[in-house]
């Protein structure tokens, strides 16, 4: 509980942060400003801090430049290519928002009727909320949006029983292997290590072994299933970093736990796993990506209705064509919470990735 | 007697938990879910290899039982794995595949650096959200992203490379269909999927380093470069190193770009050891020769990343001294 | 709207699977899945007639559109996991019939197989089973630019002329775009009476024959220079779409595509060649009858009367001929006037062709010469060469 | 409250290559504030560990209040620990930090906890920050939220592990007081571990000195400061320490001890007859800086000496001699002698401490008191 | 060897929030050694890092050598610096370590960097640790080496930041000995920042005491001790700590401190015509607990006060009197009275400071030296 609003304060806190960027960046612009005027602060200074940033914002987007050219071609509506042969154009002709909205659909809360029976009158009265409309796909013409909405349920159905069964498989096997010394613990973390790639392209053989097991225990088309799939390849890799982590958390805090009388599993609850937030956000996350963004084995074990967003984008591609426009916002649709969750989760990843630990 | 009444105390007073060998306990459920899902495939795949497994007789039998005992499949022995070694389009390809990696590794690393390099510097303003927006393309699935950078190299003149190729004066290039440059497209492409995992662990490696050694070495008289060189590099290695070995794993891995982009192409030159194994399994539908070929790639990946792992001593802790 | 779309959606949603045998219930309505992969364009259509079978029958039909297809059932199938049925083009009749991925279903049909053009009703026979029912036909044809060619060409000296007039590459210009693969240009490397692999005749692949051979060099002379440097689809098709080619050779799916952007276009037939005549390979696409159907309980009657509905409702196919420009097969449709016409010169073009072969080794042809072709518009082999090497990769196969 | 006796402890690492703590036996009475000090790596924190059950001993026994604890589960042991980093919970409030303990090892109800914790704070002076994290600290306030969160639980034992090292000098002598004043009112037996030989005399009613795992000398700071048992005692404790020489006893007529050709010194009285027994012909001679006599003007009698530094530490000054490697006389703020200049050196007899070549006291008539006292 | 000054420093942080130094000037003579001492967060670190570069001053300039090098990148500027936790290079051995600043800011050959580093090596007794890495090390090792690095470039100016805050007490002493013997070799100019006011007064040929990044007191560290300019000072360097104590002053016939109803202390002389001059009614006295005399049995004049502790430190006792918070005599080793003892108190009105409400020291005729003294 207190795990959450602890969690809730520092998204405020970030936001606060993110959001008073601007004043910061004024502020300091107008000390600047004062310091080069009385000569406090030679003008070469801000020059320098204003070609570092601009240098590094043109590396962004050059780095960035086929995500532009992505949302360029869904910004440009039906009939976009990213073979264009009218030569280059960075900007598009007439831009539209159209296949966003076809993608997101329609953003409508519908109206609910709250019933609230007045005691002893036999009597009721009928509260009818609104129909809360956010966006209405068809007033922008589109009649038939995508099922994204759909495709997105079924993604966060198998990322958080992901997410959930990889926490429970990976947390107390880091744990173990960072503080305990037992039989084989080197050899499995060297296994861990060792398959943290070796599992991954095994190529359509797998696929087939793996289908025909899933068949046989009647398991295809369980998303719960594909979660459990999921949460197996994601436990050599992030257990390996996960125990990393804890491995530069000072023992002396389980020690003191330990003196005040707690037994074993609530210093676990109560120590181990707060201390460690850096590195299960950074887990967390990774595990959620592993389930996110894979299409091949999802696709092969779910059915349609089940089908997760990546499966759920490559459906919207025929033998002989791709509609580059919705393609595109399908996909960066798709892409923006990562980016989002990652800026407020940014120093719990890159403090849950710095191998404190590693210095052997 | 003494020793032993005590022993036997000390086990009944002990929480269980405490004793060190049953925390193998909590490592196992993890290592048998991995197990069943990736090492079982695995065992299957073997089995697969020493068939003559086709479409045909492996989904001869009745249910899906029937496949996991390689339906009609018969046993031939070596037969695949002799075939494989004996023929050259596997050498080159495996040959191409080391190189690929070799090459994918570098532009990786160097990009992955400078990168974090750039989005760390304190000269640097609004770091944090650059930071977050250069993640960007690891939240697209990565077969979509192929097939952008398919487009823009297109090996017509209003690609997108060739575009700005044009815009520079330069003669546009048949990126696809001439083997170097189709190479050096995955190299690209590669550099770009990769590069936000590894800018992830570069910058937090970088944010490790402690300022005071920068410090001395400044007064020492370094310069920029010999900073980057005696301080950074070195404080960043460890890190960096992990990443570069799961980096070249998945470069030896890859299968998406080149078959994306041109089946390995131009005339199986650029033919990567995956889709080696798959087109020698799919395309021709010999899916007992496809087994053998991915495990011989992914034991040459094993040992690879077992001598790695050794030697960056990545499986060792700080408790293992 | 959004109602009609979370409707489907639910009801999609809420099925169970589809292969239970559920002889207990007394009900004859069948439920039955079938799969398609479409683009979103095809798919609107596609779930609305869906949507109207359910409709009028007791029995249900959930549709699933699907990514891989090959993969999807070459996996699916044999676990037991497959659908009723699915469609795809004919080209897998023999090798999955082969494989029994698919069954035959003649004793139970009620559909006459002369309903429909011979080709189609050939396309979806191997060894006298009936593995499925046709519903329309595709092929490859050449379309034209009416805002630069004025008429359509009535040889290739005229077709040549037009290119050259407007091919302009530096600046983005192009005579012809034409997808650079195996069937987009087989009416050009059939033309000179050159065939693939015809399993009539001996030797049985064609592809290292003079004929062939001179079709490829053939392209290779007047029309490669003419088209966009990237034989993929995709830049092909957008460059005609975009209005900077004056010819292309394309299927009847890009007609959707053409329609949404505004090109004047015109849809005819390929001029003859000196001495050759455009012979493209034609494909029927088709509902197959998958495994599932096997069993013959409700819900592959529900299955199979979905398919027969299908192929024989004419206000469906005419309404996919014209929003999607398919070329119905349904005799009584083909070549009717009331196709609009580009389907009309489509009809004909199908005429004009021949129908891809349904013996499963034509999918080793494809296979051998995907590459081959590549080489041969790079320039880096000659056809000669390329073409004998595609063969000798295909017999190999067979060995 | 509680006495507690270890009772040959010995503590061995790696299976027996290192012998952390050996042959380890005290006797703690109830109230009774205990200092442990010695060297780095001498087995003070692995002593003090074996009390708080977080290392098991490999031989020996732990009692407190004569019950055999040595078999006690940490959690289960009614002491409270000190840690040298404060180990405080950096994701609890100070207010839950001290709670945490309390929750752990009682059965209170919140609110009793909320009230201990208060009075407790209260105490400590911490009451204003019950609401902040641990991180928002300073040094000093980490450390008495660290002891409060000791004190709060009432335990039978206190056992520090340095927990003032990390402050600064300043710092550290408030918290010494401090704690000091805190034990005096709670009474409760305390373990005090340090390095610093200074926190050591100051706060302990006794001061144990360990060397390489063995004990070395107990007792009162002042009787240990007198009558150091041997070399190593002598010199570890006292600031600046100890200063020695090497003489050699010629023990004719008179008992004589010659330094070189720098001195000769002539004992007589206890001091003699107590060297002339010991029979030995060489011995290192121990002599504090502050027994050190410095004169300006050198007497006939006096040692002549060289001085190298003069050190002014604002109350005194110190002088480093030329008499050995830094022998130091500690002098008052007013003797300002310059670099080079010859001083006169004297010392009293009582002075003298006198340590065989195996560094044992040969003056051990003086070693009377070793068994514990209460205070 | 080099002049070193510094005018009207300062420093601002977060635009102008927060100001680390304030208006800081300072003139080192060629090869002295001056200690800057002050709490924690004055400033200190920051001004050293401007000297040796690693800071922009906002404004004020500093010379070398009468060469202002106020804009001179670090890296070009011929100084050393030695930190607070070594920073040794981790990856390089302590040869590697001790060369690099020679690699990077001369053009010795290899051979000469060798043997230079050789050279040094050998003065700090670190001969044998030149193949280790720093991980190796144990931490007065380390700091030697970090010293050799320094040394090793023969630069005009060292800079020392805290270098001997992470040693334990021992060493520390040890290690302070050891750079004041290199620095009376090697006559660098030095500064020494260290927030122990002993180590700064040991140390030091001048101290400079900071406080809130303004600079208080400069002077050679005896002077200083004796004539603190304020309060802070006055408090800051000694230890323990001055004893503080408010007084009401009443100017008369004759000046008379009185301390509530504990006392009553008349002045005559110089200071009592200091104060008169002052004409202030409250002020602050100070008295050093070496400068209290206290007598077992109290004689008629005496102030009385109560033992509220006694801590023997060896040498010599600290006595708590209950006359204020925390008011320490320092007294021989030989008085020893109990807890709860009534003992006489008194202190030559010599010794006496006298603050007025700012802080600022009344008898301040005393306050003669303020500009710099060469050494
Ligand atoms: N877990 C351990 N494994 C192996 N050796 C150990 C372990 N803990 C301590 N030692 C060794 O035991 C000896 C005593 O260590 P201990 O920590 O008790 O010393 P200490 O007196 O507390 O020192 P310090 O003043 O540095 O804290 C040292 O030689 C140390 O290396
Ligand atoms: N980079 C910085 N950004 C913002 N404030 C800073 C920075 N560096 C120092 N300060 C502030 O400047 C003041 C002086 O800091 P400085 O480090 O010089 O103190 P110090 O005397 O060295 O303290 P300590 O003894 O703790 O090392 C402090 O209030 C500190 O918070
Ligand atoms: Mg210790
Ligand atoms: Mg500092």
């Amino acid at each position: 509980m207190s795990l959450l609003s602890t969690v809730g304060r520092k998204l405020v806190e970030d936001t606060r942060n993110v959001l008073l960027t601007p004043v910061e960046a004024a502020r300091d612009i107008r000390y600047t400003v004062r310091g080069v005027r009385n000569g406090e602060i030679p003008p070469t200074d801000p020059l320098k801090t204003v070609g570092a940033t601009v240098g590094a914002l043109l590396l962004v987007l050059l780095l960035l430049f086929p995500v532009y050219w992505i949302l360029q071609a869904a910004l440009s509506g039906t009939g976009a290519s990213l073979y264009s042969s009218n030569g280059l154009s960075l900007l598009p002709e007439d831009p539209t928002l159209q296949p966003f909205i076809w993608v997101i659909g329609d953003l409508v809360v519908p109206a609910y009727n709250v019933t609230v029976d007045i005691p002893l009158t036999g009597q009721s009265l009928v509260f009818s909320t609104p129909e809360l409309t956010f966006l209405d796909a068809s007033a922008h013409g589109v009649d038939r949006p995508s099922q994204f909405k759909h495709f997105l349920w079924n993604s966060v159905t198998v990322a958080i029983p992901t997410v959930i069964i990889s926490m429970c498989l990976i947390v107390p096997a880091a744990y173990a292997l960072s503080r305990r010394e037992f039989i084989f613990r080197r050899k499995i973390l060297f296994l861990y290590v060792l398959m943290t790639q070796v599992g991954g392209g095994l190529g359509i053989a797998l696929l087939i072994g793996l289908y025909a097991i899933y068949v046989q225990f009647g398991l295809n088309d369980s998303k719960l299933a594909l979660a459990v799939y999921y949460a197996a390849t994601a436990v050599p890799f992030n257990t390996w970093l996960l125990k990393t982590y804890m491995d530069g958390i000072p023992v002396s805090y389980e020690e003191a736990a330990v003196v005040d009388g707690a037994p074993p599993w609530r210093v676990v609850t109560e120590v181990i796993i707060p201390l460690s937030t850096a590195g299960l956000a950074t887990v967390l996350i990774f595990t959620f990506l592993t389930g996110w963004t894979e299409f091949v084995v999802a696709q092969t074990l779910l059915t349609t209705e089940n089908y997760t967003l990546p499966v759920g984008l490559y459906a919207l591609i025929d033998e002989y064509s791709i509609p580059w426009a919705r393609f595109s916002a399908f996909a960066l649709t798709f892409a923006t919470p990562i980016m989002l969750v990652y800026l407020f989760a940014q120093r719990y990843i890159e403090g849950g990735l710095s191998f404190s630990g590693m210095e052997g | 007697m003494r020793t032993v009444s005590r022993l036997t105390q000390r086990v009944e007073r002990i929480p269980f938990i405490e004793q060190e060998d049953y925390s193998l306990l909590f490592v196992l459920p993890g290592l048998f879910v991995f197990a069943a899902f990736m090492l079982f495939p695995v065992l299957y795949l073997v089995g697969l290899s020493f068939t003559d497994a086709a479409p045909a007789n492996l989904f001869a039998g009745e249910g899906s039982f029937a496949v996991l005992t390689f339906g009609e499949a018969t046993f031939v022995g070596l037969k695949n794995y002799t075939d494989v070694l004996a023929d050259p389009e596997f050498w080159n390809s495996f040959g191409v595949t080391w190189l690929y990696v070799a090459t994918s590794v570098a532009l990786k690393l160097g990009l992955s650096i400078s990168v974090a390099m750039v989005v760390t510097s304190d000269r640097v303003r609004g770091r944090r959200i650059m930071r977050s927006l250069i993640i960007l393309p690891m939240g697209l699935p990565a077969i979509f992203t192929i097939t952008v950078w398919r487009s823009m190299f297109s090996s017509a003149d209003f690609g997108l490379i060739n575009q700005l190729f044009e815009q520079f004066g330069a003669e546009p290039v048949a990126w696809l269909s001439t083997r170097w440059p189709a190479f050096f497209a995955y190299n690209v492409t590669e550099m770009w999927l990769a590069y936000p995992f590894m800018v992830i662990i570069t910058v937090s490696a970088l944010q490790d380093v402690p300022e005071e050694l920068h410090e001395a070495a400044t007064v020492d008289g370094a310069g920029f470069l010999a900073r980057f060189i005696h301080v950074t590099l070195p404080s960043i290695k460890r890190p960096v190193l992990f990443a570069a070995i799961l980096t070249a794993a998945a470069s030896f891995q890859q299968f998406l770009i080149p078959f994306v982009f041109n089946q390995g192409g131009p005339a199986r030159a650029n033919e990567l050891i995956v889709v080696y194994g798959y087109r020698e399994a799919l395309s021709f539908s010999q899916y007992g020769r496809g087994a053998a070929i991915s495990l011989i790639a992914v034991v040459f990946i094993g040992v690879f990343m077992w001598i790695n792992v050794k030697r960056g001593k990545l499986a060792d802790g700080v408790s293992d001294e | 709207v959004g109602v009609e779309e979370q409707g489907t959606d639910a009801d999609a949603g809420g099925g169970e699977s589809s292969n239970g045998t559920d002889s207990t219930t007394e009900e004859p309505a069948g439920s039955a899945t079938a799969w398609y992969g479409l683009s979103d364009t095809e798919l609107e259509l596609r779930e609305d007639i869906i949507a109207a079978f359910n409709e009028e029958s007791s029995h249900t039909i959930k549709g699933g559109n699907i990514a891989e297809m090959q993969d999807r059932t070459t996996s699916a199938i044999p676990a037991g996991q497959g659908p009723e049925t699915f469609q795809w083009a004919h080209d897998w009749v023999g090798d999955y019939y082969e494989r029994g991925f698919v069954v035959d279903q003649s004793d139970e049909l009620s559909v006459d197989l002369d309903q429909f053009t011979s080709a189609a009703a050939g396309a979806v026979q191997t060894d006298d089973a009936i593995v499925g029912l046709p519903f329309s036909a595709e092929t490859v044809t050449l379309i034209y630019n009416a805002d630069i060619v004025d008429k359509p060409p009535e040889t290739f000296e005229e077709m040549a002329a037009s290119m050259e007039a407007y091919h302009d590459s530096a600046n983005g210009k192009y005579g012809l775009a034409m997808p650079f693969n195996p069937y987009f240009i087989s009416g050009i490397a059939q033309a000179f009476g050159g065939r693939y692999f015809d399993p009539e005749s001996d030797p049985v692949v064609g592809l290292d024959s003079e004929e062939t051979v001179r079709g490829f060099e053939f392209m290779l002379d007047n029309l490669v220079p003419y088209m966009p440097n990237d034989p993929g689809f995709e830049p092909q098709q957008a460059t005609f779409a975009e209005g900077n080619a004056a010819f292309a050779v394309n299927g009847p799916w890009y007609l959707a595509t053409l329609n949404d952007s505004d090109i004047n276009y015109e849809v005819t037939t390929f001029p003859s060649m000196d001495g050759g005549e455009f012979t493209p390979l034609s494909g029927i696409k088709m509902w197959y009858f998958s495994k599932a159907m096997e069993e013959g309980d409700v819900d592959a009657t529900a299955g199979r009367e979905f398919i027969e509905w299908f192929v024989t409702n004419e206000d469906h196919l005419l309404t996919r001929a014209e929003e999607q420009g398919h070329i119905p097969v349904l005799s009584s449709l083909a070549g009717s006037d009331d196709l609009p016409g580009p389907v009309r010169a489509y009809s004909e073009a199908v005429d004009q062709g021949i129908p891809m072969p349904t013996d499963p080794r034509m999918s080793d042809v494809f296979a051998a010469l995907e590459e081959p072709v590549v080489q041969i518009f790079n320039g880096s082999q000659s056809p000669a060469q390329a073409l004998a090497g595609a063969a000798d990769e295909a017999r190999s196969n067979w060995e | 409250m509680a006495t507690l006796r270890v009772d040959s402890l010995r503590k061995e690492f790696d299976n027996g290559r290192i012998v952390a703590v050996n042959d380890l036996s005290l006797d703690v009475a109830d109230g009774e504030f205990v200092t442990v000090v010695g060297p780095s790596g001498c087995g003070k924190s692995t002593t003090l560990r074996m009390l708080a059950g977080l290392e098991q001993p490999t031989d020996g026994k732990i009692f407190i209040d004569g019950e055999d604890i040595t078999d006690v589960h940490a959690r289960s042991r009614d002491v409270a620990m000190v840690f040298q980093n404060y180990a405080l919970y950096p994701h609890k409030t100070v207010r839950q930090n001290m709670a945490f303990g309390l929750r752990m090892s009682t059965d209170l109800s919140s609110d009793q906890r909320e009230e201990k914790v208060r009075e407790t704070a209260a105490m400590m002076d911490i009451e204003e920050l019950l609401d902040d994290k641990p991180n928002a600290l300073s040094g000093g306030q980490k450390q008495r939220v660290a002891l409060g969160r000791a004190i709060v639980r009432e335990p039978d034992v206190f056992l520090f592990d340095e927990p003032l090292s990390n402050l600064d000098a300043k710092l550290r002598t408030t918290m010494r007081t401090e704690i000091q004043r805190l034990q005096d009112e709670l009474g409760t037996t305390s373990i005090y571990v340090t390095h610093d030989q200074e926190e050591a005399m100051t706060m302990g009613d006794r001061i144990a000195i360990l060397d390489n795992g063995i004990l070395q000398q107990v007792g009162s700071p002042k009787h240990v400061y007198q009558n150091p048992v041997n070399e190593f005692v002598g010199t570890f404790v006292g600031s600046p320490a100890m200063n020695m020489l090497d003489v050699s006893v010629s023990t004719g007529d008179s008992v004589c001890l010659t330094n070189g050709d720098r001195f000769a010194y002539s004992l007589d009285g206890p001091v003699a007859q107590a060297v002339a027994d010991a029979e030995v012909d060489s011995a290192r001679l121990g002599i504090r800086p502050e027994d050190v006599a410095v004169s300006r003007e050198p007497a006939e009698s006096d040692i002549r000496a060289v001085v190298e530094v003069v050190e002014p530490i604002g109350s005194d000054n110190y002088l480093y001699l030329d008499l050995g490697e830094s022998f130091i006389a500690r002098v008052a703020a007013d003797i300002e002698p310059t670099r080079g200049d010859t001083v006169g050196v004297q010392f009293d007899e009582s002075d003298i401490h006198l340590f065989d070549t195996y560094g044992f006291s040969i003056l051990s008539e003086k070693e009377t008191e070793r068994s514990p006292v209460t205070a």
